[in-house]
């Protein structure tokens, strides 16, 4: 079952499962980033769940679509889609960040099989993409490279580098996805250090470039087939989302980039989503098992 | 506050309670060192890549908005800016974490700021392991070495809150390019507002002459820790602060050397081109003796936390202790 | 005399006066870039002789526009430019890169006094502009900072770190001038890493372009009054070149990047440029005392 | 040619006429060694930063022309693509300046290379100051220091133009990342198609057991000739070709320092944290004795021809013989 391709439905329940892993790994390791994970969830779970051709009980299926997180920060979210998919048992999201663990705070390649390439340090990951896709594009292979980059990030130099790069290679097999989430660490994007007009630039970069309401599932999935269908270039879908989304008291907030909840807000955040800290450790708890998990429905 | 200019030598260690040391975080001495030269220096910019908090020069940004450019995320531009401003007239410090400042701007230092010999002053957070929880990409672990090869940098590694302030503030009045590196996590007090701080001058916090524990940053606790449990067992180690890595005092270097007939280097830094690599260069070019080296062994670091950490990658006291023995036992071997 | 404002019809003479010292000094060095040097010698005779306020006999002049040239490789241009003006004795022209002299390779501040900057890792230049147009702002100097790029150059993120900041703070006593001469190392800057619509780049990073044909002076002229005029945002300058431009056999090939003409090479070149190899090394030779070397007529 | 199944140890040196050496550019030396691996394996691909000509990979991509990828002038972008295409089970290696490929790079390598682990195999060209008249910013020395410092990276500084062939072809065998420094002008070919080069290991070159001079690149050929000078004089040097930088051949090492006693170290890289560091943290690890460096002495290169540069910075063969005076009266000292 390599590509799910869940329907919308599925996938807003799916999206809803990583919000609440997010929330319940960040209490458990006291450290790590809260706001972008969240943002990026509703994407991300698109292309885990539908959009890609992913085998994580093959992990080096020839056949498989390759995905690169550029922001390394974001490892909440990344691992809650790698445990919900099926890389590995959900119980081990409690070991976040710890010692003995093998979820790093930045991804790891060598600690968590799955993960294609490590990173951590802003701006390098779509240049990463660029080989990929090049080099699946050389042994003649149909494989998709999807990279997530965020928006502060776009502060980056090599991004543009790997942009003309990607052009000049007419690279269509590559996906960039921006979390347009308006913040980053020191505040709003555009006063720290604006970024806009950031279609524009993608379009003089020359890329084909798709806007969507990054929390739209139903809008995502149509940004995904619109950028399969381009052919001759790269498709850069600007994600415009909400940071902190899905929790009331972080939303739009920039002070919740590299913060975790403590066990109150924690609480808080989880009631707010149907559920409760002790329920949903307990459901991560006793997953130690590798596989896909099954629906909201199914499991709550 | 004047780094330099304080009570002569020698330099009385401040009292110290070693088994429960105040705890103060290396890079709020960075960030009150900024908020002294603001005050006494209107030619004191400071600039930050999306990182004010972490590198607490949010003190400086209250106080001194106007001389305070944010940069964004983009460490080769800040790099250059800085060299920019600096040919203006300015004094630009700028801040981001050590793996950036090192790395990610490496020929930004080189070529712009180093070649041309600016005065810009580089701020590295987050050196070393005892970042903690964030892992082995922001775990700054090979800027000594780096730092060190290139023509006109100077490089200081502090050991504690106050000689971060103090080392911050003497770095301004160096007419050339320089480096400090500061950590994260609240790390032991050793020195006092009133311990000399001179660049370049290696500080001897500790006497002893069966061997010289020389260590910079927070590797100056653990070996005063280690230098006592050693003295339990009848052993006098010296421990030496090398707070300044480049340029190095060989002359204490050498003279511990000599003096003691044997070294462990310890440092939070891989073990290729750092704090051990200067001391081997010095020693090897002065007076040959057996070294041994706590530092981290040629690997990435990883999540966990400060201690454990250090634990972990083998740079605590009893680390230290081991050493020692082992040093000791090549010294009589001789 | 630090603004010299002089005519277009001495500016073209003085355009040629550097192309013969760059001809000169590269036969006596045997070593060094011509293309660049050449491509850039009318925007720069520009620059140095009407647009910019530079105090030679006062190289500390607080008074003084700034200016970087970011391709560090363009010294023969540049050491021309400055010796012609009066930085050095033209003399000096003859020990370019040789062990002795002090006009190395690529420009050392320490060598040369009167660069602001060393420089000869591309793509650094426009950054230092932008903290030295910052600085300039600081101290509410009415200073410009000029900035020269090349097209290949284009391909380095810094340049798009360098822009993007340069717009967020609105430096408007900051120009740039891009090399536009559509060659690089490897060849054609469209084929080895294409950067167009390079206009539209720039545009989308909030910069006011100006489009010129980079040969003629007039046009020169105007472009800078209107970067000038230019309030609110920095501008830059996209010069249309040829590289190798007035030495035929060199006019448009990318071949003569990086090497100097031969001796033949060097006295065909200077034929075509109406004096010889021996006349104008002589001129050089007999110029020991930095001073602004009188116009064309006055001279030949 | 394979590097490292050719005829076994002891390693003959070539035989060299040490006064009228053969002259040959090492950098053709990895262009050939490119063009051999691209015949031999598929999965080579090569990159190049807007430097075909200057790097000599051109040669790998006229006969390779599908797996040949021009990046334009953007090193970071070149190094992650290059890891791009090794997380595809591409072996790609890149090329530019060594300047760049160590300093623009480098977190880069440091991150997504190195921490990765990935097969990425990094060319450094116009290593040291006999890039001759590009002058200070072209002249790669720091390199050593840098690369070292990195966990997981490898680094080779081949002596000659056969030397630099086989350790390309080496280079792809390794599934880790490495970097490979070589040179601009010709310089001494001191080996043949046949000597040994097995990555790691170092070469003895000439025996002798007075005094050890370790020396890499083109110091090799300067180091050979000091010795024999040395020789008219009745003292025997031993010449070791430290032609893998990381990991340091160190049983090689403490042997010669026990052996001789003495040693004299000859690299064209700055004088910390490259081929002297490495040796001097060997050597008081194992056996501690007097060491001098000729080296860069943290300086800046600068414009000239390759042999006045390396007689002006004091990198020839004469400053050996002057080192090797100064380390043998500190011998005797003892
Ligand atoms: C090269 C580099 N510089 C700085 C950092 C520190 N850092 C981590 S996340 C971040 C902000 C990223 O902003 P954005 O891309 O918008 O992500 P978001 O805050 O929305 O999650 C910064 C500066 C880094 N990881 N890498
Ligand atoms: C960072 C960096 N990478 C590579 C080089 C080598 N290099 C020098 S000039 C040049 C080509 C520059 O092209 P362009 O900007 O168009 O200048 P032009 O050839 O027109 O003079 C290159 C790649 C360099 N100097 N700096
Ligand atoms: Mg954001
Ligand atoms: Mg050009």
């Amino acid at each position: 079952m390599p590509r799910l391709q869940m329907t919308v439905e599925a996938l807003r329940e799916r999206a809803l499962f990583v919000r609440r892993d997010i929330i319940a790994l960040l209490a458990k390791a006291q450290s790590g980033h809260s706001g972008g994970p969240l943002s990026s969830a509703d994407f991300g779970t698109a292309l885990f769940f539908h959009e890609m051709n992913v085998n994580p009980s093959r992990l080096d299926d020839p056949g498989r679509d390759l995905w690169h997180f550029s922001i390394g920060h974001v490892t909440p979210v990344i691992y809650s889609l790698m445990g919900e998919r099926g890389y590995f048992p959900l119980a081990d999201l409690l070991g976040f960040r710890q010692l003995n663990g093998h979820l790093q705070g930045h991804p790891s390649k060598h600690d968590t099989p799955g993960i294609e390439v490590s990173s951590g340090s802003l701006g390098q990951g779509l240049s990463v993409a660029c080989g990929m896709a090049l080099g699946s594009r050389m042994d003649g292979a149909s494989r998709r490279v999807y990279c997530v980059m965020g928006d502060g990030e776009q502060q980056e130099g090599q991004i543009w580098e790997a942009a003309m790069f990607a052009a000049h290679y007419k690279l269509d097999n590559l996906c960039g996805i921006v979390d347009y989430n308006r913040k980053q660490i020191d505040g709003d994007v555009e006063t720290v250090m604006g970024i806009a007009p950031l279609a524009s630039k993608w379009r003089a970069f020359n890329w084909h470039v798709i806007e969507v309401n990054g929390h739209d599932i139903a809008g995502i999935l149509q940004a995904f087939d619109e950028a399969r269908a381009t052919s001759g270039r790269p498709s850069v879908i600007l994600a415009h989302t909400v940071m902190g989304r899905g929790v009331s008291f972080m939303e739009d907030d920039y002070k919740w980039h590299g913060v975790p909840p403590n066990r109150d807000q924690a609480e808080q955040a989880l009631k707010e989503m149907g559920t409760s800290l002790a329920d949903w450790t307990a459901r991560l708890e006793s997953w130690t098992r590798p596989e896909v998990a099954p629906g909201l429905r199914a499991a709550s | 506050m004047s780094g330099t200019t304080k009570t002569a030598a020698p330099v009385p260690p401040a009292p110290v309670n070693l088994a429960k040391p105040e705890m103060k975080r290396t890079r709020e001495g960075f960030g009150h060192g900024l908020v002294d030269l603001g005050e006494r220096r209107k030619d004191v910019v400071v600039l930050v890549g999306d990182l004010t908090g972490s590198t607490n020069v949010n003190l400086f940004a209250e106080r001194f908005p106007d001389r305070f450019v944010e940069v964004g995320i983009a460490e080769q531009n800040m790099m250059c800016i800085a060299a920019g401003l600096a040919a203006t007239g300015k004094i630009p410090f700028l801040a981001t974490y050590g793996a950036f400042a090192s790395c990610r701007s490496a020929d930004q230092m080189r070529v712009t700021v180093a070649y041309t010999d600016l005065p810009v002053k580089i701020g590295g957070a987050h050196g070393g392991i005892s970042v903690g929880p964030d892992g082995a990409t922001h775990q700054a672990m090979e800027e000594i070495a780096i730092v060190r090869s290139i023509p006109n940098m100077k490089m200081v590694v502090p050991c504690d809150y106050w000689e971060t302030r103090k080392a911050t503030v003497a770095l301004a009045d160096d007419p050339h390019p320089n480096y400090i590196r500061f950590g994260r996590e609240p790390v032991p007090v050793v020195t006092g507002p009133d311990t000399l701080f001179t660049l370049g001058k290696a500080n001897v916090v500790r006497e002893g002459s069966d061997l010289a524990i020389i260590a910079c940053g927070v590797m100056v606790y653990e070996a005063l820790v280690a230098a006592e449990e050693l003295s339990d067992r009848g052993i006098q180690a010296r421990v030496l602060n090398v707070h300044t890595l480049k340029p190095l005092d060989r002359d204490q270097v050498a003279r511990a050397a000599r003096e003691c007939g044997a070294i462990v280097t310890a440092e939070e830094h891989q073990i290729h081109g750092g704090l051990g690599g200067a001391i081997a260069e010095a020693v090897v070019q002065s007076y040959p003796v057996p070294i041994e080296f706590v530092a981290v062994h040629d690997r990435f670091g990883r999540s966990g936390k400060q201690d454990e950490l250090m634990a972990a990658f083998g740079i605590k006291a009893p680390d230290v202790v081991r050493a020692a023995e082992r040093v000791l036992a090549r010294k009589r071997a001789r």
